[in-house]
């Protein structure tokens, strides 16, 4: 496993140019909840917007090291369309694929995600990734109990 | 005198097995000496000799194994206090970590002196061992912690703070090498100041142990931490010396097996602690980590610390210029170049995770991160920073890799 | 199942280094095994490992071995959750010592729940690491530490305390096997009297871990501790089990690096911790002590606890009954015959320490002492026993050197 | 070192025939001051009888093991006679030499105490012989201040 096995394409051309991404405030979301990494500073909100059930958009804001701000920009594709139920599954999903790699099994994990599956070997950066699914979480948490 | 020899790294490298497999593996680069330092074969054998060769409980067996062991293990203490100049071993606490060291002096000794309104001054760079200790005991005795605050090329800003060393001031805890700047602090001034205002001084010695020569006497501190990991001994042991009246008024932290002289039945009346430093030292004493502990120093004191100091010197110096020479990369505040063997800096496009992420695996091992300095991180602005440190064993080959890691790094995130 | 082949100690002895030099010296008739266990090759081995292949700060390097020795740590986690029956891996704290996990259980989560006329029981068999603690954070707090005490024959008396499991009693600490009578406790059924009425019990699982099979879900403890030493395993380290929602509701001993999340500044605020267990392992991990301590519960399994256990007491009851063949010799109060490789012993005329010390210089290892036991002790009415107790590469022919010890020390001192 | 070379025909002659020891609280002595090893439960009581600035006898009682009998009786012979002085100088020289074995040079010591050597090797049982020892200092120091 080399720095490029980690950093592919798919993962630094979205860290590049991440979608959804606000240099602002979130302004209008269904919910807006928080990320914080205290141990390196990093920090991601995430905004959602719904219709219907479903994730109509989500948009992110913050700071991080790449595999923070791809994951954030992978996040936004991977379930934009989405129902609610689904992503929250989903959450649940990447939270038990990264947060316990001794334990799980391997998911079905969308297409577009697969990117990310490279970090999974690498036990300190596995907050990275979660950060920003940990937050959109927060926020369909939120948004149903609002 | 003549100069000494310098160190020959790669002649030091022999001594520590982990280099050994360097031709099977990639060459390892290891630049995270800050964190914890590798252990020569000297320290390996004798943690291994005392399990396999005179292993007994300690201070209670009467069998010659167990008087073996004993002596043992107290004449690693003996080693330790030459080593750091103590007036006698009965100043020296076996602890598990520079972390319970200073636990023990905030909950043991500055507890029970500490009350509303007192004032105990850190400064702004103390690794959280350093800091969140004092914090409980001001937070729970309505005292004030204050920072002792940085001028702009990151050293203690001493002058601004004439209130220091005046009531309400009743501890000062400060580090004697930062772990972040690499900025080395005046602590024997600031001891001696102390001492004649009747103000107690701990200092944290976590970074200097392995490259500065300690002398607890002239330095004038009231107590010292340090752990073994950091200056090539063993992990799970650290020291806390204590000049004597001062450990005479410490309450354990840990009660137990060996550390009480007579147990009372009941509540009513308070079992009588052992002498010290029985006293401090509950349950069974770790006596292969003692003597690994001691292997160590006698290790560090084989190479000469005035020899360690300059190649150490030499290579942090050397980094930071050709660190410095990179486009986008800066090094944090310094007046000085750094000279204590840690380099810190950020990179005007990449995270430092990515950064130390892509080293590692060109084989160059730096560290990423708050390095357990949030208050100083948080004055800087800073969420993270890289940070290369050097030891013994390193040479201009490790910097080399971490230079062409940087420029690897470059290639990913600044096309 | 048929019957497990019996452990034969002379097998075993070969995986045990310190037996290695017999032929140059003295055979070594080691019975005190009760106070520190010998180590096998492959627990030496494993710690040697750490540091000659795989060393690196735990949980925070970004490079392979960085990764690989934070996998390595929490793997031995994992071996030992599985060692002990615990539910999760989160459940499981390492300590410096069984000493320090019931410091940490006292000091961190009784003391803030403990008032002022409450009621804390313990036997009257504790060591004083599982006395101490209590009866400080009693004191301190004007609650009451009272004592389980013994019937004729050394047994907790549980039926004269109906009071045991009503109110004012916040919390039980109480020892899986008495490191003096070698009495083994009901702790199983005592634990689940105890869940039913809301009360926590700590186990204290020194004495027991190693011929025990433990499984701290059957035994519905909520705390329970043990040292790595007694079990095969390094000195200086030791594990704290807690249930998931008393290790939440537990404040840290020890504060520093890797136990906190975000640090505020000064004192007005409070820093928040980190996740259980890291929230209580403040400093750098001990890895090579961790995983050395793995490698001792591996060592344990592949012998098998059932095996261990017999064997251990075949021999404990072969000892009783040779000691009390001798004229003079007496031994403590018990209802059967020790079983728990554990036998303590008075003699009329000779004086433990004398019978220590001779029984040292023909090779045969015996405490002697009070054992950390003074309450116990006080009422036995003793000032203090010899004590002899047996491991796995025990045979009869250590039983035979103990008893012409004996013999020796009569023809000194009874002539 | 074997335990014949520890327990010394002198030391056991001692330890079987205590010489001044009393089996009931000592009476009408200028001080008496108790010493007790709580580690192993061991206790000396040191009763001294003065005259002229001089040690005119010592008594003691109480329990413990054969080398602590044995120092305490022949603690009561090697200072009867002595002068304060010299006895309190003796007492700080049995410190010295079993207090700590890596520092002390050999002291000169009456020949009448030369049995106990043999225990310097031990360090375990250093306060065995200390313990009637510091009771006798203690209680020179408490006749001095009376
Ligand atoms: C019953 C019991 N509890 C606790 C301890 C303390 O263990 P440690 O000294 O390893 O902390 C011991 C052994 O010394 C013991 O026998
Ligand atoms: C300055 C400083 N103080 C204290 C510590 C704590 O040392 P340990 O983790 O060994 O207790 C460290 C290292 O982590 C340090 O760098």
């Amino acid at each position: 496993m080399t720095a490029q096995d980690l950093y592919k394409e798919t993962l630094l051309e979205h860290y590049r140019h991440p979608r959804n991404r606000c240099d602002r405030p979130i302004q209008e979301a269904d919910a807006v909840e928080r990320g914080a990494n205290p141990r390196c500073g990093d920090e991601i909100e995430i905004g959602i917007f719904l219709q219907d059930e479903k994730i109509r958009q989500v948009k992110f804001r913050g700071r991080g090291c790449a595999i923070c701000i791809a994951s954030a920009s992978m996040l936004t594709e991977a379930v934009a369309g989405l129902s609610v139920a689904s992503t929250r599954r989903l959450c649940d999903q990447m939270h038990a694929w990264f947060g316990d790699i001794e334990a799980a099994a391997e998911p079905l994990l969308p297409d577009s995600l697969q990117a990310l599956a490279a970090v999974r070997e690498h036990r300190a950066r596995q907050k990275c990734v979660l950060l920003s699914w940990e937050a959109l979480a927060h926020a369909i948490d939120t948004a149903a109990s609002a | 005198m003549s100069d000494p020899e310098p160190i020959n790294p790669e002649v030091v490298r022999r001594d520590f097995p982990i280099f050994a497999g360097a031709s099977h593996r990639q060459r390892l680069h290891y630049l995270d000496n800050a964190a914890t330092t590798h252990k020569p074969d000297k320290v390996i054998n004798a943690i291994a000799a005392c399990y396999a060769q005179c292993y007994a409980p300690i201070h209670r067996g009467l069998y010659p194994m167990a008087e073996q062991a004993t002596s043992n293990y107290e004449h690693a203490r003996r080693v330790l206090q030459h080593f750091i100049g103590a007036a006698s071993p009965d100043e020296l606490v076996f602890t598990s970590s520079a972390t319970e060291a200073i636990n023990m002096v905030a909950s043991g000794w500055l507890r029970q002196r500490l009350q509303s309104g007192d004032v105990v001054w850190v400064s702004r760079m103390e690794h959280h061992s350093n800091y969140l200790p004092w914090q409980r005991v001001c937070h729970e005795k309505q005292a004030q912690l204050r920072f002792i605050e940085l001028t702009e090329d990151g050293q203690m800003d001493l002058d601004r703070i004439p209130e220091l060393f005046a009531e309400p001031t009743k501890f000062i805890a400060i580090t004697h090498v930062s772990n972040v700047l690499g900025v080395q602090n005046p602590v024997a001034s600031l001891c001696a100041t102390a001492r004649e205002c009747g103000i107690p001084v701990l200092v944290d010695a976590a970074q200097s142990v392995s490259h500065l020569e300690l002398d607890v006497s002239a330095m004038c501190c009231d107590f010292l931490a340090f752990s073994a990991h950091k200056m090539f001994g063993p992990t799970g042991i650290g020291l806390l010396y204590g000049r004597q009246d001062r450990l005479a008024g410490m309450e354990p932290l840990q009660l137990g097996g060996g550390m009480v002289d007579s147990v009372v039945d009941g509540t009513s009346a308070a079992s009588s602690w052992a002498k010290v430093p029985s006293r401090f030292e509950a349950g069974s004493p770790d006596m292969p980590g003692a003597v690994g502990f001691a292997a160590a120093a006698d290790y560090l004191s084989s190479l000469g610390h005035e020899r360690v100091g300059r190649h150490i010197a030499a290579l942090t110096r050397l980094a930071a210029e050709r660190l410095m020479g990179i486009n986008g990369i800066s090094l944090l505040p310094h007046a000085e170049l750094p000279a204590s063997g840690i380099v810190s800096f950020t990179h005007r496009y990449i995270h430092p995770h990515d950064m130390a992420q892509v080293a590692g695996e060109a084989g160059v091992a730096i560290r990423a991160g708050h390095h357990c300095a949030q208050p100083l991180l948080r004055h800087l602005g800073l969420a993270a920073t890289a940070r290369a440190s050097f030891s013994v064993y390193n040479d201009e080959s490790d910097i080399d890799a971490l230079i062409d890691a940087i420029i690897s790094a470059q290639r990913i995130f600044c096309e």
